[in-house]
C-alpha cells in the first residue's frame, strides 16, 4: 500500500513538473505552429531571476515570482518581434523558426553559465513541511507544484475559453486568414502568445527548480519530456498535454519502480513512437491539427 | 548553361581545389577539420534529399548515421570482419534501418515526423547509454553496445599502417573521394525521375497521384538512397576515430548539421554543401572568442535564418537573377 | 595565439621572484618548502622570460560537467601562474591553452585534444576529467609523442597502458583508478566495525549507481567484492540522468531497509535531492554517496539532510598544511566558492609535468618522442607529495597507488580519503584514513543506537 | 443613385511579383447589391481580399466613405466596418457556433445581444445548433454560420465570397434568400458569384471581371440581355 501511495506520488510530481513545462509549449505550437526550442532556456532563466531577486534583491517571493514572469514574458515578446515576425513573411517557417530558436536558446543558456555560474543552486522559493500519508512523506512542496499546474491549466483554460482574447488567440490557431477577417490583429495575437508562454515557462522554471535545483542546462529535461507530453496529447492541445502529462508521470514512476529506473526514459519513448504511428496526431488529437 | 552543366561544372571546380589542398596546406589541423568536414557534408547533403526534397521533416539522420558507425564497429569488434567489408555491410544495414524508420513516418506530416524520428533516434541513445551489464568482460566490463564508453578496437582500413605518419592525409582523400560520390547521387536524385517525383507530389499532390506517383513508394525510396551513404559516412567516422561512442546521438551535433542545411538552403544541391562550409568555419572562428563561442554560435544560427530565411543558396539565387 | 588565456602574476607573489622568496608570507613559504621549492631550484635562478612552453587541457566547461571543468581550467591557470613565478621550467613560461569537451563523448574528446595539438603545438595535456571510456585521448598523446596527464579515474586507462606500455608510454592517470573506491569502501565499512564506532544491523547493502563509466565500475567493483566483506547486494539500481524525483527507488529501499546505502551516481544536485527526500523518512542505514558531497551546492540544496552523509575521494585536497594553503591561494584567487577539490586535480599534474621535465632537460613539442620519453622516464620514477597527497605512479600501467587499500604506507599512495558532513554549514570532517584524518565518524542522526 | 459606399479606384493588386487584379475600378453603393461575376481563377476572390487588406493593393486606391482604406492592416478594415464572408467556409472548426458568431463581433461588440437575436432570427438553424461545434455542421449550416458570423460584425458593407458554392441547389436557394432579404433591409452587399444567372436580376450593379480587368458593367438586368457577353466570357 505504501508503495502504491509513494508511486502515486511520485508520478503526480513528476506528472506535474511535465505539466508545467509543457502548457507554454503547446499554448505556441498551437497558435503559431513553431516549435519553441528556446523554451527549456527561457524556463531555466525564469528559475534564475527568481532566485536572484529572492537571495540578492531581497524581493518578496511573490514579487519574484512576478519578476521572474515579467523578464520572461519580455523574452518571449523579443523572440516575437526578432524572429517569429520577421520569419512568417517567408517560406519554411516551421523549420526556419526551429533553427533560430534553437540558436535564441543556445545564447540564452551560455548567458545564464557566465551570468549565475555553472554550479547547481537550490532555489529559494519553496515550501517547507510535508504530509504523511500512510507511512509515505510527501513533501508539501511536490503537492504545491501540482496545485501550480493546476492552476495554471484552469487560468489557460479560462482565459482561452471565456474571454474575448482568449477566443481570438484560438481563432488565430485554427484560421489565421479567418481570424483577420474578424477583425483580430494577428500580429498582436502572436506576441501575446509568446509572452504568456514565456511567463508561464518562468513559473515552470521556478517550480521544477524548486525539486531539480537550479544549472543552467537544467531545462534541457523537461523541455524534452514536455515535447513527449505533447506529442502524445495532440501538438497544441492544452488539456490534453495536461493529462497526458499526469498519465506519463504516473507510467515513469511506475515503470521505475517495477522495471527499474533504468528503463523508465525508454519506455516513454517507446509508448512515444506507438502512439504516433497508432494515431498520428495523437490520442487527442483530431486529423487536421486543431486545439481544443 | 544548362543546370546540369552549371552542376558539373561547380563540382568539378570543387574538387580540384579539394584534391590540392593538402598540397597547399599540408598542416595536420586544416586537414583533420577537412575529413570531419567531408564526413559532415555527406550527411548534410543525403539528409537534405530527405528533408529537402521529399519535404519530410526527419530529424533521424544522425541515429542512422550511428547506425552505420555502430555497425560497423560491431562487426568488427564481434565478429571480427574486415573493415573493407564491413563498411558496405554497415551502409546496407542503415538502409534496412532507414527504411523502417520511413515506414513508420509514412502518415505523419511536418513536425510530428520530427518528433517521432527523435523519439526514435532518443531511444537508441537510452537504451544503448542505460545498459551497464557486461555482455562480455574482455577488456573490462563491455556492455552489448559498449554502453557509455563506446565501442574501440575494431579493426582499421589499414592506411594507417600503409602511412604511419601521413595516414591522416589518406583519410582526407578517402573522405573526399565519398563525399564526391555522395554529391553525385545526390544531383542524380535531385535532377532526376525521384526529384521530379517529389517535385510533383509537393506542387500537385492530386494531379501526381492521379499519375501514379505514389508518396508511399517514393518515400521509401528516399529514405532508403540517403540511409546508404549515411551509414558509410558513418562507417568511415568509426575508423578515423577508432572509437564509436552515444555521443554521435547528441542532441547538439544533430542540430549543427541541421542549422547546415537550413541556412545553406533547403532543397537545394549545393546550398548544404555550402551551409556545412560556412557552419564550420564560423565554429572554427568562434573558438577565438573563447568563453562566448556558444553565445556567438548561437547568435549567428539566429540572425542567419532570420536574415537569408531561404538559404545562403536562395539568396545568391536571387541575387544573381536580379543582376541579370 | 590569442586563445591561450593571459595569465596574471599570482599574488603570492609580488614583484620580482626575489621578493616571493623574501616577504612571501604564508602561503609561499609553505609553497616553498614542499617540492616546489626542488622546481625553483632547479630553475636556478633563471627567469621565466623563455620561449613560452604550450600546454593544453580540454575538459568539459559547459553543459552538465561544467562545475568541474571551470575548476579544472582554474586549476592549470593556477598552476601554470605558480610554475612561471618559480622561472618556469628551466626558464621558458608555460601557456596554457582550453578545449571544450562539453559532453566529454571520446569523439569530441579526441577532437579537442588534436586541436590542441594542431592548433598550439602543445607540449603536454594536463586534463582533469573528461566522462567517456577513458581510453581515447591516450591515442592522440602516443600518435604525437606527447605528454598527457588527466584524472578520469578510471581502470580502463591501466588495461590501456597495460595493453602496450611502448605505445602509451607517456600517458599518466594522476590518480587511482574508479576500481579502487569499491574495495576501499568495504575496507572503510570493515574499519569503523573494528573500532567499534558502527555496527552494522544486517548484512544488507543498496548499490544505486548511473549509467558511465565511472558510476558503474564502482558499483560493480563493490558488487564483485562485496561477499569477501560479508555483504550481500540487496538493490542494485540504475537511475538515469537527471535524477530528481527518488520516491521510486526510496521505496524499494524502504521496502526492505539495508545497513548501507552506497550510491555511485555523482552529480551533486541529484544526490541533493536524494538527501532530502531520504530524510523525510529515512531508514537506518549509513548513507554514502560518491563526488557529489564534495562539492559545496550539494549542501546548499541538502541543508540539515545532508548531516551524516559520507563520501569519499581518492583524489581531493588534504585538510593539511600544503593542502589549506593551496585552498586559501585557490580561493582567493577564483572566489570562495571555488571547488579548490576539483582545481587541485590538474594543479597537481601540472606540478607533477612540469618538475619530471625539469628533471630531464625540458620538454619535447610534438613529435619529439625522445625529449618526451625522458619526461615519462622521469614522471615514473618520482614520488611527488602535492595537495593530493603522493603521487607514485605504478610501473606499466602509469596510474597512481593509492593508500590504503593498495599500499599500506601512506607516504607512497595517494590517499583514498574518506569524508562526512556533519554540519552543513561547515566543510565536511576528513574521517579516514589515519594518518591524515582530522575528525571522527559521527553517527548519522537518523540512526538510532 | 445613392452615393458611393465603397470605391475601387485603378486599384492593382497580386501577390509575390504577380500582378493578379490590373486596374480595377469599381463602387458598392450604399444599399445596393453589387455583384463581380467571372469565371474561376480570374481575380474575383483576389478583389475581396485585397478589399479586405489580405493581399497588398500594389497602385490605385480604395476608399470607404470617401476615406482611402488601402493602406490598412485587415483589422483596421474591419474595425471600419468593411466585413468579408471567406470563400468555402472559413469557419473556427474546433469552436462552437456560438463561439464562432461571438468571434464575428470581435472587433465591434456593442450591442452585441441585439446582433445575435437578429442573426438567430434570420438564420434560426444557428440557434439550434448553438452549441454544437461548427465542424459537425452540414455544409449548409456551415455556410449560414459564415454569413451570420459577418453579420455579428455590424458592418457597414457585407462582403461574400461564393456564397453557393458547392452546395445543393435547394440549400443554395435557401443562402440567397436570406441574402436577398438583407438586400431588402437596406444592407450593402459586394457579392461574388460564379453563375450570373443565378443572381442577375437581383443585382443592382454587376461587373465583369475576366483576367484580372473589368470586362463589361451594367445593371443587374442588362446582362441576360447580352447574350454575347454571357457566352464569351462566362461560357453559359
Amino acid at each position: 500500500m505504501d508503495v502504491l501511495i509513494q508511486i502515486v506520488a511520485s508520478g503526480l510530481t513528476l506528472g506535474a513538473m511535465y505539466a508545467v513545462a509543457t502548457i507554454g509549449l503547446s499554448l505556441v505550437y498551437g497558435s503559431l505552429n513553431m516549435l519553441n526550442m528556446a523554451h527549456g532556456a527561457i524556463l531555466t532563466l525564469g528559475g534564475y531571476i527568481c532566485y536572484a531577486a529572492i537571495v540578492h534583491a531581497g524581493l518578496h517571493p511573490a514579487l519574484a515570482l512576478l519578476a521572474a514572469a515579467f523578464v520572461c514574458a519580455l523574452v518571449g515578446l523579443m523572440i516575437y518581434f526578432s524572429a517569429a515576425l520577421p520569419l512568417l513573411r517567408a517560406e519554411n517557417f516551421e523549420t526556419n523558426i526551429f533553427i533560430a530558436t534553437i540558436g535564441i536558446g543556445s545564447v540564452i543558456e551560455n548567458l545564464m553559465l557566465k551570468g549565475f555560474g555553472p554550479y547547481p543552486i537550490p532555489q529559494p522559493l519553496a515550501v517547507d513541511g510535508q504530509v504523511v500519508i500512510g507511512n509515505v512523506h510527501i513533501p508539501l512542496q511536490n503537492v504545491f507544484i501540482l496545485g501550480v499546474a493546476i492552476v495554471l491549466m484552469v487560468g489557460v483554460a479560462i482565459l482561452l475559453q471565456r474571454t474575448s482574447a482568449g477566443r481570438a488567440i484560438r481563432a488565430t490557431s485554427m484560421n489565421r486568414e479567418a481570424a483577420q477577417l474578424m477583425g483580430v490583429r494577428v500580429g498582436r495575437i502572436y506576441a501575446q502568445v509568446l509572452a504568456l508562454s514565456g511567463a508561464l515557462a518562468a513559473v515552470s522554471g521556478i517550480m521544477i527548480s524548486s525539486i531539480a535545483t537550479l544549472t543552467p542546462v537544467m531545462g534541457g529535461d523537461p523541455m524534452l519530456k514536455a515535447f513527449i507530453v505533447c506529442v502524445v496529447a495532440g501538438l497544441g492541445n492544452v488539456y490534453g498535454a495536461v493529462v497526458a502529462a499526469i498519465a506519463l508521470g504516473l507510467l515513469e514512476a511506475a515503470t521505475q519502480y517495477v522495471l527499474g529506473v533504468r528503463w523508465s526514459f525508454a519506455t516513454l519513448l517507446l509508448l512515444v513512437i506507438l502512439v504516433l504511428i497508432w494515431r498520428p496526431y495523437g490520442l487527442f488529437g483530431k486529423q487536421q491539427v486543431v486545439r481544443l | 548553361m544548362t543546370s546540369i552543366r552549371r552542376d558539373i561544372l561547380i563540382g568539378l571546380v570543387c574538387l580540384a581545389l579539394a584534391v590540392a589542398l593538402p598540397f597547399a596546406m599540408p598542416g595536420r589541423y586544416v586537414i583533420t577539420q577537412s575529413t570531419l568536414f567531408f564526413i559532415w557534408a555527406i550527411v548534410v547533403v543525403q539528409w537534405n534529399l530527405v528533408l529537402g526534397i521529399g519535404g519530410i521533416f526527419s530529424l533521424a539522420q544522425m541515429a542512422l548515421f550511428a547506425t552505420g558507425a555502430y555497425a560497423t564497429a560491431m562487426l568488427g569488434f564481434y565478429w571480427k570482419v574486415p573493415m573493407l567489408a564491413a563498411i558496405p555491410m554497415a551502409g546496407v544495414i542503415t538502409v534496412a534501418v532507414g527504411m523502417l524508420i520511413g515506414l513508420a513516418c509514412l502518415r505523419l506530416r511536418g513536425p510530428y515526423v520530427a518528433l517521432l524520428t527523435l523519439a526514435i533516434a532518443q531511444v537508441m541513445y537510452v537504451l544503448i547509454v542505460n545498459d551497464t551489464d557486461c555482455f562480455t568482460t574482455t577488456g573490462g566490463c563491455m556492455p552489448l553496445f559498449g554502453g557509455v564508453r563506446g565501442i574501440g578496437q575494431f579493426g582499421d582500413i589499414g592506411l594507417r599502417a600503409l602511412f604511419p605518419s601521413k595516414w591522416y592525409v589518406a583519410h582526407y582523400y578517402v573522405g573526399l573521394a565519398l563525399l564526391a560520390v555522395a554529391v553525385t547521387i545526390s544531383i542524380i536524385v535531385i535532377r532526376g525521375p525521384l526529384g521530379l517525383a517529389f517535385r510533383a507530389l509537393r506542387d500537385n499532390p492530386g494531379y501526381a497521384m492521379s499519375r501514379g506517383i505514389s508518396r508511399f513508394k517514393y518515400q521509401l525510396w528516399i529514405f532508403a538512397v540517403s540511409a546508404f551513404f549515411t551509414g558509410i559516412a558513418g562507417g568511415f567516422y568509426a575508423i578515423h576515430f577508432r572509437v564509436v561512442g552515444p555521443t554521435v546521438f547528441s542532441f547538439s551535433t544533430l542540430l549543427f548539421l541541421i542549422a547546415m542545411i537550413v541556412i545553406g538552403g533547403l532543397g537545394s544541391i549545393w546550398g548544404p554543401l555550402l551551409g556545412a562550409a560556412v557552419l564550420m568555419l564560423a565554429d572554427e572562428g568562434m573558438r577565438e572568442l573563447s568563453d562566448y563561442r556558444n553565445i556567438g554560435l548561437g547568435l549567428l544560427l539566429a540572425v542567419f535564418v532570420i536574415a537569408w530565411p531561404n538559404g545562403l543558396n536562395g539568396w545568391l539565387q536571387r541575387s544573381r537573377a536580379s543582376r541579370n | 595565439m590569442k586563445r591561450s588565456s593571459k595569465l596574471t602574476t599570482p599574488n603570492v607573489i609580488a614583484g620580482s621572484r626575489r621578493n616571493f622568496l623574501i616577504k612571501g608570507g604564508l602561503a609561499t613559504a609553505a609553497t616553498l618548502t614542499g617540492m616546489p621549492a626542488m622546481l625553483f631550484s632547479m630553475n636556478n635562478e633563471a627567469r621565466a622570460e623563455g620561449d613560452p612552453i604550450p600546454v593544453g587541457q580540454c575538459g568539459p566547461t559547459t553543459d552538465f560537467a561544467a562545475p568541474d571543468g571551470i575548476e579544472f581550467k582554474n586549476g592549470l591557470t593556477l598552476a601554470c601562474e605558480e610554475i612561471n613565478a618559480l622561472g618556469g621550467i628551466l626558464g621558458r613560461p608555460l601557456e596554457p591553452s582550453f578545449e571544450d569537451t562539453a559532453q566529454m563523448g571520446d569523439a569530441t574528446n579526441v577532437q579537442a585534444a588534436q586541436r590542441l595539438v594542431d592548433r598550439h603545438g602543445v607540449h603536454a595535456i594536463l586534463n582533469g576529467y573528461n566522462i567517456g571510456s577513458g581510453a581515447a585521448i591516450q591515442e592522440v598523446a602516443a600518435d604525437n609523442g606527447i605528454i598527457y596527464v588527466h584524472y578520469d579515474t578510471t581502470i580502463g586507462h591501466n588495461n590501456l597502458v597495460k595493453s602496450n606500455p611502448d605505445r602509451y608510454w607517456g600517458s599518466f592517470q594522476g590518480d587511482p583508478a574508479e576500481y579502487w573506491y569499491g574495495p576501499g569502501f568495504l575496507k572503510f565499512l570493515q574499519g569503523l566495525e573494528e573500532n567499534g564506532e558502527w555496527k552494522r544491523k544486517n548484512n544488507k547493502m543498496a548499490v544505486i549507481l548511473s549509467a558511465g563509466v565511472y558510476a558503474s565500475n564502482i558499483a560493480n567493483a563493490v558488487k564483485e567484492q562485496a561477499k569477501s566483506y560479508g555483504w550481500d547486494i540487496s538493490l542494485f539500481e540504475t537511475v538515469s540522468v537527471p535524477a530528481s524525483e527518488w520516491g521510486p527507488t526510496l521505496a524499494k529501499i524502504r521496502q526492505d531497509p539495508p545497513a548501507v546505502i552506497c550510491i555511485t551516481h555523482f552529480l551533486p544536485a541529484d544526490l541533493g535531492q536524494f538527501a532530502l527526500q531520504f530524510a523525510s523518512n529515512p531508514t537506518p542505514s549509513l548513507v554514502y554517496m560518491q563526488y557529489g558531497p564534495s562539492i559545496p551546492a550539494f549542501r546548499d540544496i541538502a541543508k540539515q539532510a545532508a548531516n551524516g552523509i559520507i563520501y569519499a575521494t581518492v583524489v581531493g585536497a588534504l585538510q593539511d598544511e600544503i593542502g589549506t594553503a593551496f585552498e586559501k591561494r585557490y580561493k582567493e584567487k577564483f572566489g570562495p566558492n571555488a571547488g579548490h577539490n576539483s582545481g587541485a586535480q590538474p594543479y597537481d599534474g601540472a606540478y607533477v609535468w612540469a618538475t619530471a621535465a625539469a628533471l630531464a632537460g625540458g620538454t619535447g613539442e610534438p613529435g619529439n618522442n625522445d625529449q618526451n620519453r625522458k619526461v615519462a622516464a622521469r614522471m615514473s620514477s618520482m614520488i611527488w607529495r602535492g595537495v593530493t597527497g603522493t603521487t607514485r605512479f605504478m610501473p606499466l600501467e602509469n596510474a597512481a597507488y593509492t593508500y590504503p587499500t593498495q599500499v599500506n604506507d601512506s607516504s607512497l599512495g595517494m590517499p583514498h580519503q574518506f569524508l562526512q558532513i556533519q554540519d552543513y554549514t561547515k566543510g565536511p570532517g576528513l574521517i579516514a584514513p589515519a594518518p591524515y584524518g582530522t575528525t571522527k565518524f559521527m553517527m548519522p542522526p537518523w540512526i538510532k543506537a | 443613385m445613392a452615393e458611393a459606399t465603397l470605391e475601387i479606384v485603378d486599384a492593382s493588386a497580386g501577390y509575390a511579383g504577380r500582378i493578379v487584379l490590373d486596374a480595377i475600378k469599381l463602387s458598392a453603393r450604399k444599399g445596393e447589391l453589387t455583384a463581380i461575376v467571372g469565371p474561376n481563377g480570374h481575380g474575383k476572390s483576389t478583389l475581396l481580399k485585397a478589399i479586405s487588406g489580405l493581399v497588398p493593393v500594389t497602385s490605385g486606391e480604395i476608399y470607404l466613405d470617401g476615406l482611402r482604406i488601402d493602406r490598412l492592416r485587415p483589422d483596421q478594415i474591419v474595425e471600419r466596418g468593411v466585413i468579408q464572408v471567406p470563400q468555402g467556409d472559413l469557419l473556427f472548426p474546433a469552436m462552437t457556433v456560438h463561439e464562432n458568431l461571438l468571434m464575428g463581433a470581435y472587433a465591434n461588440s456593442d450591442g452585441l445581444a441585439e446582433r445575435l437575436d437578429f442573426v438567430f432570427t434570420l438564420l434560426p438553424k444557428l440557434k439550434e445548433r448553438r452549441n454544437q461545434t461548427a465542424g459537425t455542421l452540414s455544409g449548409g449550416e456551415r455556410r449560414m454560420c459564415g454569413i451570420g458570423r459577418g453579420l455579428m460584425a455590424g458592418g457597414e458593407v457585407l462582403m461574400l465570397d461564393e456564397p453557393s458554392l458547392g452546395l445543393a441547389p435547394i440549400v443554395i436557394e435557401q443562402i440567397y434568400e436570406v441574402i436577398f432579404n438583407l438586400r431588402r433591409e437596406g444592407r450593402t452587399i459586394l457579392l461574388v458569384e460564379e453563375n450570373a444567372e443565378r443572381i442577375a436580376e437581383h443585382a443592382d450593379m454587376i461587373h465583369l471581371l475576366d483576367n484580372g480587368r473589368i470586362a463589361w458593367s451594367g445593371l443587374g438586368a442588362e446582362l441576360m440581355a447580352r447574350p454575347e457577353i454571357v457566352e464569351t466570357y462566362l461560357g453559359v
